[in-house]
């Protein structure tokens, strides 16, 4: 269970509660996540972080409205969707960015698809329907004169994308590490493109959020929390070693080996608007989004 | 007429259920758990909005609704078929059984979920692959309850069967079957409402249309009164295959209802 | 002669059984009828489940996800069993009460975990409750079916001692139903098994099979993994349901010794 | 005790119905054995599945003390005709015995004691631990019997309960429910084919026309007592009634039904 | 035809075992009727399923027209002792009694007729569209006799197939299977508890033993036939054999079963 009655009120550090439980993805984007966690900086800051593993953003997002997490990691996209939904998430920490080539469209290895133009009829996986793949494949098709409706997209999990390609039940998938290594590896499959360019390049991809009734409850809680993240960013930012380390002990399927040769995103260190209003601008623009979101108002000191 | 009014009186928890369910949610106004309200005007949006010519269903109704019953069904009957007659063999033949049992509650025990790859390994994806991924998520029951159906058969009517030198397909089909049939109609039941929970399944994965993809599609977009709608649309199928079913049944198994009547 | 008294032993001709799905597994990917990409050898998954074994975060997670089960599974028989038996003996009950489980029953438990993630803020409790939920039709549909196979001469001979209804049902149609929710049981063992794991899967948490697959679902071969755990998951269902069948053998030794093939 | 009035019956309705008692009149009086005998198929079993209230007749009425049976009566047992049916097969023969006991307050040593001795009566004192469907047809018989006897009930019906059993096991039977009726005063309505036999136990002889089933004879025993299976049977008035009740049961099976008293 | 050498059967093992067959010679010539009486309980039924092939013997062996029975011998009908449950509930009473004649490769028309004829010969011309459990349980044992009947088998085993009806309809019986046998030269073994019908129907009466089932009597009848219910059961060679058959049969009730022939 996520609160615990007893230890909200009082304590040595006057925080209002220092019990955590957090949700995390086994992918790189959590690795500071981790990192504070094992070295002290959590319990630096008189918190207990209980991260639990969770399957994705959207159910992470449900969990933490239904009180069973008090953080979770999730990236922004969703973040936005669950906003337009009526929900009411605050982003509290960064922790991952798109670097070039951390999240390529890949093609089998003889594919006829040369260039992006070519997609015009195919079909592409992306892990999640209406998501940063559908939203930056979008992009890429764009800057080649097609839309959205020129393609079929399909969901389907990373680690099972090289077999699609191979069967050819899609013509392309869009990847992220480790499996971008590992299909050219394994089949040699090409890259088509690098999706994080232009209007989504830099694209802030991965966060930490809590409700804004948990924001408001717990103010020095969460302070204390954004410390101890801020600090383990840091490290990631500036330690690739560091990350490399920590990967292999809470993903079973990134040995240090595959860690050390995987092209990973950047941990931003700090907490910026304006870098976060792109997403909900492009998601507006490509009709993920209804209306605007401002996203000030989903960070602290400001009310949506 | 009074036959329609009997029908009502036996409904009359459903208008109840409902009224409740609208008073709580609107009371706990929580997103995820809209009032019916809502939900059916988001289920009418959904389907219903189409043009006049077309009864008013909309594109994603014709898309999604037919195809996902023509594969629910599909795979139903498969599983039915494939199942009584595996289920009857290996009830009737102790040496099959030893054989194939132990696979068969190995493979019963392992989620569908995770054999996706296998069937998309199989079949690439689409209609076939589905149907599959269904036919083996329902079989089952069918397949146990027809084979313990099957095994259990009151030894005097086995005995009577081998005195008068029946056939095998004789004893099969004017024995085994009618004495099995009371638990392979409990088994089929069963397997109804879990076809329903297959086909969701199996469109979740690398797929287009479909009421489970809608229902994936809804979530994705974080639309809760579409995922409540598209449920209740699933709560409404079951509901009618479960009515025909009963009526196919209480057909096909008169004897056994009157046989088995108490005064 | 030997021959003959081997295939009497259930574990040789599962065993049998078993390689020979082997051979044929292996043989289509050694073919290349279905590349090792697409779907990885038999032979490398049986070398992942065997790693698995020794793996100690795997078996606590396998210990979780059996702790998750049995407890469903024992409030499934709990709940379902009587309310078979109220609806199976009550009419006005179950013409009452048919509509809303008729509607409700086909309600993929799957389908329910993102809104039950809403709801509940214990994951075990989640966890258990979607057991139940699942769990619960077969042994009800089981039941049901049962109550209406009891010989109703031998409920007459009861009554006509002079019972009441419910001794009527507690020594009649409760022992003569018991084979059947005994299927019922067997069925719903398994569901409990794959709704306990896909709850795992789809919500998160720290320990169980599910978690287990989530954190290897980062794998490039996380599809060699998940198969692997399939496998396991598979051989707990396959012990757990031959314990069920000696019980059954144990407690219904009256009814198979009179219908059983021999 | 017992007053039967103007009962019938039919199964089913429509074309296919049957009309299986055609207005029943019969009163037993307490502490009476009456057979009833009748061809078969005429309606016997329905006549008594309607006194033991297991079957709701369509017409008339059936009086059990002063009361209208609706509900099975209290203190009653029935053998049935289809006996192998009417044990319990996951309880020992035993336990199929003393279960009806349960009925009486006793405690659970007596019931075993109760069951027992009337395992003993029957003959069947080796069985007692072995499950139904280990005895042959006759002893599953006499278990029945056995259960019915030992409950002691006011009133006892019995639907060919001597069918499956050699001879000289069914006089013996015959005999055991006579003393047991003398002992505990038992009211006793026993269906039997054997026209010997509804002469020799019974007090009255009700004979049944052919469907619809009607009441054609109805004729008192009065046989010396106690009674003795050689003695009896050779005294001229049991030579008497027999070849009578056998005129009527034979007669009956020709001549359309029609009830003379 | 049928030889039977130093049959044995028990049931179950270790100390709940139960020894039912002592070492059985019998041999029953083509064309021959033979009646097997014996205490309720003795092994009659083991014996008769023992010639059907339904039950394994433990040890000694059946021998059919020159060849062991391993399984079911073809040409081969039985009556059951618990008749009801040998029907089938699903069927109508004329598809019950036709079932076997697919094995005859009838068609469906002749089937039909054989079937309807086989059931009026046994007083049921009414009841060929109910269902079994329709039906009282004289008619469901008259049900099962006119299965056999009409299938005309080459072995037909009879067990107790005349217990549930009443008196005439018996007699009407006997006389039916005496008549049909006739007819078609089929062998038949029958077991019954009626020592006088013992007598009247068989060529032969065989007596069984208590527990373990032994041959204490085999008995060749002689009577003069065409036989008839009356003039055959006033003949003084009946009244001697029912006699000596009802001596045989009651003396191996209290004494131990040992096998002088
Ligand atoms: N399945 C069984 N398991 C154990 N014992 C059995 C079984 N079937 C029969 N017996 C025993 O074998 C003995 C002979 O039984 P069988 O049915 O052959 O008797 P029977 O001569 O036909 O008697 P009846 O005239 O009462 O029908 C009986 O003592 C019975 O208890
Ligand atoms: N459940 C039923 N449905 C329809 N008809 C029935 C039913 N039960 C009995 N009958 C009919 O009612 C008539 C009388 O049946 P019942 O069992 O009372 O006869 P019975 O006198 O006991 O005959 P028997 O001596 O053969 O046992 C029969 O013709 C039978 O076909
Ligand atoms: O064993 C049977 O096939 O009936
Ligand atoms: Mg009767
Ligand atoms: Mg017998």
């Amino acid at each position: 269970g996520g609160s615990d009655a007893k230890t909200d009120t009082a304590n040595a550090s006057g925080l209002e509660k220092t019990k955590i439980t957090i949700g995390a993805l086994p992918i790189p984007d959590s690795a500071a996540l981790y990192i504070a966690n094992k070295r002290g900086f959590f319990q630096k800051e008189g918190l207990t972080v209980d991260i639990q593993v969770v399957q994705g953003g959207a159910q992470a997002q449900q969990s933490l409205f239904g009180g069973s997490l008090d953080a979770t990691q999730t990236n922004y996209v969703s973040t936005f969707l669950a906003t337009a939904a009526g929900n009411k998430p605050k982003i509290i920490s960064d922790l991952y960015q798109a670097t070039p080539n951390s999240f390529n469209l890949m093609v089998a290895k003889d594919s006829s698809i040369k260039t992006p133009a070519d997609l015009k009829g195919k079909k592409i996986a992306v892990n999640s329907l209406r998501n940063i793949g559908t939203l930056s494949v979008t992009s890429v098709l764009k800057t080649h004169g097609l839309t959205d409706k020129d393609v079929e997209f399909l969901e389907f999990p990373f680690p099972d994308m090289a077999g699609k390609l191979e069967q050819g039940v899609v013509d392309a998938a869009w990847m992220t590490e480790p499996h971008l290594t590992a299909v050219q590896k394994n089949i040699g499959a090409q890259k088509l493109a690098d999706t994080m360019v232009d209007s989504t390049a830099d694209f802030p991809i991965a966060g930490v959020i809590v409700t804004e009734d948990f924001a408001a409850k717990n103010p020095k809680t969460v302070a204390a929390f954004q410390r101890a993240v801020a600090e383990a960013q840091k490290i990631s930012a500036a330690d690739r070693k560091a990350v490399e380390e920590i990967l292999p002990t809470y993903t079973k399927g990134i040995d240090a080996a595959t860690a050390a040769v995987i092209t990973l995103g950047t941990f931003p260190t700090s907490l910026d608007a304006t870098r976060l209003q792109r997403v909900a601008d492009l998601m507006l623009e490509q009709g993920l989004l209804k209306s605007k979101i401002e996203a000030k108002s989903l960070l602290l000191g400001n009310s949506g | 007429m009074n036959r329609v009014l009997r029908a009502a009186g036996r409904l009359w928890a459903v208008p109840v259920v409902l009224v409740v369910w609208e008073l709580v949610t609107r009371a706990a106004e929580n997103l995820s758990f809209p009032p019916p309200t809502t939900i059916a005007a988001s289920m009418y949006e959904m389907w219903l909005t189409g043009p006049a010519e077309r009864l008013w269903l909309t594109d994603a109704a014709l898309e999604n609704i037919p195809a996902s019953i023509g594969r629910l069904l599909a795979g139903w009957v498969l599983a039915g078929v494939i199942g009584t007659a595996v289920g009857l063999v290996l009830g009737r033949r102790p040496l099959y059984f030893r054989f194939v049992d132990p696979l068969v509650q190995f493979a019963r025990a392992i989620p569908p979920p995770m054999l996706l790859p296998f069937f998309m390994a199989l079949f690439a994806i689409g209609p076939q692959m589905q149907i599959n991924v269904i036919v083996f998520g329902i079989i089952w029951p069918v397949l146990i309850n027809a084979a313990e159906g099957a095994r259990h058969i009151d030894r005097q009517y086995v005995d009577t069967a081998r005195v008068f030198g029946l056939s095998l397909k004789q004893r099969l089909f004017l024995l085994v079957l009618p004495a099995a049939m009371p638990k392979i109609f409990a088994g089929l039941r069963v397997s109804l409402s879990l076809a329903l929970i297959l086909m969701v399944i199996s469109e979740l994965v690398g797929s287009t249309d479909g009421i489970g993809f809608q229902l994936l599609d809804a979530q994705r977009s974080y639309d809760l009164p579409g995922v409540w709608g598209t449920i209740v649309v699933l709560g409404v199928l079951g509901y009618v295959l479960n009515s025909a079913f009963l009526a196919a049944e209480r057909r096909v198994l008169s004897w056994h209802r009157t046989a088995k009547q108490t005064t | 002669m030997i021959g003959r008294r081997l295939l009497d032993s259930k574990p040789l001709c599962g065993a049998l059984g078993a390689a020979g799905l082997f051979c044929v597994l292996e043989a289509t990917g050694r073919t290349g009828l279905i590349s090792p990409i697409v779907f990885p050898l038999a032979s490398t998954v049986l070398g992942r489940a065997a790693e698995l074994a020794t793996d100690a975060d795997f078996l606590l997670d396998v210990v979780s996800t059996l702790g998750a089960w049995a407890l469903g599974l024992l409030l499934t028989v709990m709940i379902a069993v009587p309310a078979g038996f109220v609806l199976g003996t009550l009419p006005r009950a179950e013409t009452a009460l048919r509509p809303v489980l008729e509607f409700l029953r086909p309600i993929p438990s799957l389908a329910l975990i993102p809104l039950a993630l809403a709801l509940f803020s214990d994951r075990f409790d989640m966890k258990i409750t979607l057991i139940v939920y699942a769990a619960t039709w077969p042994v009800l549909m089981n039941t049901l079916y049962g109550l209406k196979d009891v010989d109703p001469l031998a409920k007459e001979t009861l009554r006509s001692f002079g019972f009441g209804p419910l001794s009527v049902l507690w020594r009649v149609s409760l022992p003569s139903t018991a084979p059947f929710v005994a299927t019922g049981v067997r069925l719903a063992s398994a569901i409990a098994l794959i709704v306990a794991i896909s709850v795992e899967l789809l919500a998160g948490g720290s320990d169980g099979i599910g978690v287990f697959l989530i954190e290897v679902g980062g794998s490039p071969d996380a599809m060699v993994y998940i198969i692997a755990t399939a496998i396991w998951a598979g051989v707990i269902g396959l012990v757990t349901d031959s314990l069920f069948v000696l019980a059954e053998r144990r407690i219904f030794r009256w009814h198979t010794a009179r219908t059983e093939v021999v | 005790m017992l007053e039967i009035s103007n009962l019938t019956h039919t199964y089913g309705s429509g074309p296919s119905a049957h009309n299986a008692l055609g207005g029943i009149d019969l009163s037993v009086a307490e502490g009476e054995l009456v057979c009833i005998v009748g061809p078969s198929g005429c309606g016997k079993s329905t006549l008594l599945r309607s006194i033991a209230g297991l079957l709701r007749p369509t017409g008339g009425q059936v009086v059990l003390n002063g009361s209208p049976v609706e509900q099975t009566p209290d203190n009653l047992a029935v053998v049935f005709q289809d006996y192998s049916r009417s044990l319990f097969p996951w309880m020992s023969v035993a336990d199929n015995v003393s279960l009806p006991l349960r009925r009486k307050g006793m405690d659970k040593k007596r019931r075993r004691e109760a069951a027992l001795e009337a395992l003993e009566q029957v003959g069947l004192e080796g069985a007692a631990a072995k499950y139904p469907w280990q005895l042959s047809g006759g002893m599953q018989q006499r278990v029945s019997i056995a259960r019915a006897l030992a409950y002691r009930p006011a009133l006892l019906l019995m639907d060919e309960p001597f069918g499956s059993v050699d001879a000289q096991t069914r006089e013996e039977l015959e005999d055991l429910t006579l003393q047991v009726r003398g002992l505990h005063n038992m009211t006793i309505v026993l269906i039997t084919h054997d026209i010997d036999e509804s002469v020799y136990v019974g007090d009255r002889v009700v004979v049944l026309s052919k469907a619809p089933a009607g009441i054609v004879g109805d004729l008192r025993v009065d046989l010396p007592g106690p009674r003795d299976q050689i003695t009896t049977r050779e005294h001229p008035d049991f030579v008497h009634l027999r070849a009578e009740v056998g005129r009527l049961v034979r007669g009956m099976r020709s001549q359309p039904a029609s009830a003379p008293q």
